[in-house]
């Protein structure tokens, strides 16, 4: 009796019923738990902790950030059509393992790549959660949802998830995820600030390429034309 | 037809219901059934000659029936015992398989 | 008072006769838990109030349903191939049943001369039962006791496995 | 019919003792106005009489079936059905529904006749079993002489019913369940009846209103003289209400339908309507059960205290089963199913002598006229071997302890 009035759980008196004594009274054990469930009862219209229920469709339960589900694209900026990082690379295509995910790749007139998708479909009817085009991405561009309400009347077209379901921006990978999703902005943001510097520099480069060779052609020039 | 006579009828065929019943059933437990029917049989006579016999003060017939179906449950607790026994040994209840104490 | 009986007694003789004629043995334990629970209707519809329940307590809610588990134990298969394969036990059975019958009919046709024709004794007098059950018959009683006690030792005996090795499986 | 016998008192028609016999008695009063035969004023009372008994226990099955979900739920800290109107009032009404519109199923090697009847004949016992408990001082809906033996003998019916739905499904799980639920049914039987004996003898008539009128008085002028509050009554008390439990099949002694072990027991192939006649006859056993078991122990519809007989006498049956239901929701909500041979053997080494003991005990109550001398007698009498008997048991069940490597860590 100490143990459950010391922690009002369910499991309450589960300590003292190991130690139990040589003789005791007939029946005590059954009034006993009568009491353990008859507090419960009680307690439980006064008792705000005690109940656990979350009223689902009114009020839900925070989701946890390891929380994964379907899987979908990320853009920067506000644009989805401009700022998608996906390249259609075909990666994630290749590696799903149920093989739910169709990408056309968007070319210009002249049959040049544009480095992204015409077309990026996921079968969600097909897909089994299981993250690996997430994994594989190498462009930063593919994450799992939080997202667990996706139930539709619709059971094709309504399960075909295309770029305008998929695609959702950087802020909302942020508030799903704000641990991954800064880790990557971070990364991203050196990657780029690298790839900057790398294009200052090779800039820079080229600019003093591009001198010395127009100096070099210059003193050839001089020297040519001196010499001729 | 009096009551008594209908009834003395009905018992009668009753009885013999059960009679063929216990002739011609080979499972143990539904002879049991025919006896069972043999029983009813006659305590339905019981009490139509109580009811509609010579007048009966000590009434006799029902107090008969009483004890009759008394000893009816009895006799249905043991029979079926003794089956039960008899076919956790031969496995079977068919009668004409308890044949192996005749010489 | 008579047309209550003439309605039961129908009744009763079918329930009866399919509980002889039914190929399924648990059909046939069926129709005797009917046709008893019916004889209970008989007595309860000529003023035996008592004895009609007690008979539809221990008949029906007892014997019956001991029947039937005992059925339900054993599993025998259907008897009708049986019955169809050989009829000679049917002849038999019925040359054997008609004389008794013939002999039974002509008892209670000759019954009917009997001056009384309604009903004699009132009503079943629970309390007089009652108390001539424990005065007059008390040694009955005893008697009866002791023999339900022993049928119930005896039974349970009976039933209990001797020893607590598995059942040798069936042979097929 | 001889079995009928009709109340001859004629009280004021509006006096709330009458209440619940209102409707028959302004259907008797309309039809002798119009100078119907008498038979069929008789006829028509009594139609009357069942159908308010039947509306009754209907709305209260309604009623329990949700309130049963309400109670569970918060011994379980949860909320319950809260969806279906305000605080799920309309549950009943919405499983009806779901119950009603049902697809009825009957399995291909199922025998379509038994399988038809057994739902049937399960709740009829139940109904006529309701028809002869006496509700209120001037409520009796059949005054039976032999009331008591009638409630047993009807109840039996069960037991056949049961086992039709089990062989009738032709299927495995109904199977096993009608041969737990016979075995169980045949075994606390015994104990059931055994336990009511005492109060027949104290009381000598089957008849369950005098049953009631002979718990009238009060002792010291404050305890109610019901059944329970004497040595052997008590015990009675106590050995009745645990085989009532069992014979309305409810935890912790409803392995006839252990949902965790043989789905439904008797009831697996059994869907819609049917399904819900099975549930109504569940419940309206329980009501029976339990009406016999308040008019047998505590006193039927008498008062508890000398000065609350103004209240109608029904509101205090009313009451009475709603504490007594409440209690089965309790243990329900609170003990874990046994096993099948502790069960057994609880049923036989435990309940069944100690009920045999009450009779011998109720004797010397009343012959040496109860008090303080008949309380002297009788408690070493039934505490004693009680004593002996429940130490034997939970020794022998102590003997099998088993441990859970696993689950205990």
């Amino acid at each position: 009796m100490n143990v459950s009035r010391k922690s009002p759980d369910q499991n309450g008196g589960g300590q003292d019923a190991r130690a139990t004594p040589r003789w005791s009274m007939p029946g005590l054990g059954l009034v006993k738990g009568l009491v353990v469930t008859a507090r419960n009862m009680i307690q439980s219209y006064y008792r705000k902790d005690r109940m656990t229920t979350v009223q689902y469709p009114e009020e839900r339960a925070p989701i946890s950030p390891n929380f994964r589900n379907f899987p979908f694209l990320c853009y920067d900026g506000d644009n989805p059509a401009t700022g998608l990082r996906c390249t259609a690379c075909s990666i994630c295509e290749k590696e799903c393992p149920p093989q739910c995910i169709y990408i056309v790749l968007d070319r210009d007139e002249n049959g040049k790549s544009l480095k992204r998708p015409k077309l990026f479909d996921i079968d969600i009817s097909v897909c089994m959660n299981c993250g690996i085009c997430a994994e594989v991405c190498p462009f930063d561009s593919i994450y799992m949802d939080g997202q667990y309400e996706m139930s539709t009347t619709d059971r094709f077209g309504g399960l075909l998830l295309g770029l305008d379901r998929l695609a959702k921006s950087a802020d909302y990978h942020m508030k799903l995820r704000p641990l991954e999703a800064s880790e990557v902005a971070a990364r991203r943001k050196a990657e780029e600030e690298k790839k900057l510097a790398a294009q200052a520099a090779k800039e820079a480069k080229a600019k003093a390429d591009k001198e010395a060779k127009a100096a070099a052609a210059q003193a050839a020039g001089t020297g040519k034309g001196e010499t001729a | 037809m009096t009551p008594l006579a209908l009834l003395l009828t009905v018992s009668s065929l009753l009885f013999v219901c059960g009679l063929l019943a216990v002739l011609t059933r080979r499972n143990a437990i539904l002879v049991l059934v025919g006896i069972e029917l043999m029983l009813n049989a006659a305590n339905i006579n019981f009490i139509a000659f109580w009811r509609y016999g010579p007048a009966d003060p000590d009434m006799t017939g029902p107090m008969f029936v009483l004890f009759s179906i008394a000893i009816a449950a009895a006799e249905a607790a043991v029979g079926l015992a003794i089956v039960l026994l008899n076919f956790r040994h031969t496995r079977s209840t068919d009668l004409n398989r308890l044949n192996s104490l005749h010489g | 008072m008579i047309l209550p009986l003439l309605i039961l007694s129908p009744l009763i003789l079918l329930a009866a006769l399919g509980a002889v004629w039914n190929a399924r043995p648990v059909h046939a334990a069926l129709m005797l838990a009917l046709a008893l629970a019916l004889t209970a209707g008989l007595y309860l519809c000529i003023g035996a109030d008592f004895i009609g329940l007690v008979q539809f307590m221990v008949y029906v809610g007892a014997v019956a349903v001991l029947i039937v588990f005992s059925l339900l134990i054993t599993r025998p298969g259907d008897e009708a191939e049986e019955l169809a394969r050989r009829p000679g036990s049917l002849v038999t059975g019925l040359a054997c049943v008609l004389p008794v019958a013939a002999v039974l009919m002509y008892a209670v046709s000759h019954t009917t001369d009997l001056p009384y024709g309604t009903a004699a004794s009132p009503p079943l007098p629970l309390q007089k039962l009652g108390e001539s059950l424990f005065t007059d018959y008390a040694p009955a009683v005893l008697a009866v006791g002791v023999l339900l006690t022993a049928v119930m030792v005896g039974a349970a005996l009976f039933a209990r496995d001797p020893d607590k090795k598995p059942t040798t499986p069936p042979e097929s | 019919m001889s079995l009928l016998a009709m109340s001859s008192a004629e009280p004021s028609l509006w006096s709330p003792e009458w209440l619940p016999r209102l409707p028959q008695r302004l259907v008797e009063m309309l039809l002798r106005n119009c100078h119907a035969p008498d038979w069929l004023v008789s006829l028509a009372g009594y139609a009357v009489a069942a159908g308010t008994v039947v509306a009754v226990f209907l709305s209260a099955f309604a009623l329990l079936s949700l309130i049963e979900r309400k109670t569970l739920a918060r011994i379980q800290n949860r909320l319950g059905p809260n969806r279906a109107g305000w605080f799920g009032i309309l549950q009943p009404v919405a499983d009806g529904i779901k119950m009603l519109t049902k697809e009825d199923i009957v399995p291909a090697k199922a025998e379509w006749f038994l399988h038809l009847m057994a739902p049937i004949l399960i709740v009829v016992p139940s109904m006529l079993a309701l028809g002869v408990i006496p509700y209120g001082r001037e409520w009796v809906p059949v005054s039976l002489d032999l009331g008591l033996l009638f409630f047993f003998a009807v109840g039996t019916l069960t037991e056949v019913a049961v086992f039709m739905a089990g062989w009738a499904s032709g299927s495995k799980f109904p199977m096993l369940g009608a041969m737990r639920a016979i075995s169980q049914m045949v075994s606390y039987e015994l104990p059931l009846i055994l336990s009511a004996l005492g109060v027949i003898m104290v009381t000598g008539s089957l008849s369950l209103p005098d049953i009631v009128n002979k718990q009238g008085d009060f002792h010291l002028g404050f305890i109610p003289a019901w059944n329970v509050f004497t040595p052997w009554g008590l015990t009675a008390t106590l050995i009745f209400f645990i085989a009532s439990i069992a014979e309305a099949n409810r935890c912790p002694f409803d392995l006839p339908e252990g949902e965790s072990e043989i789905v439904a027991g008797h009831m697996t192939e059994y869907s819609g309507f049917k399904y819900a006649l099975f549930f109504m006859g569940e419940y309206l056993g329980l009501f029976a059960i339990s009406g016999l078991f308040i008019t047998l122990f505590l006193g039927g519809w008498q008062a508890p205290l000398p000065g609350l007989t103004i209240v109608p006498s029904w509101l205090w049956f009313f009451a009475k089963l709603a504490v007594v239901i409440f209690t089965h929701l309790w243990i329900r909500g609170t003990f874990p199913r046994v096993r099948m041979d502790q069960l057994m053997r609880f049923a036989w080494l435990c309940l069944i002598p100690m009920a045999l003991l009450t009779i011998p005990a109720a004797g010397i109550w009343v012959f040496t006229g109860g008090g303080l001398k008949g309380w002297l007698i009788i408690m070493p009498l039934l505490l004693v071997p009680w004593l002996i008997l429940t130490t034997v048991f939970n020794r022998r069940l102590a003997s099998q302890t088993r441990n859970y490597t696993f689950a205990d860590s």
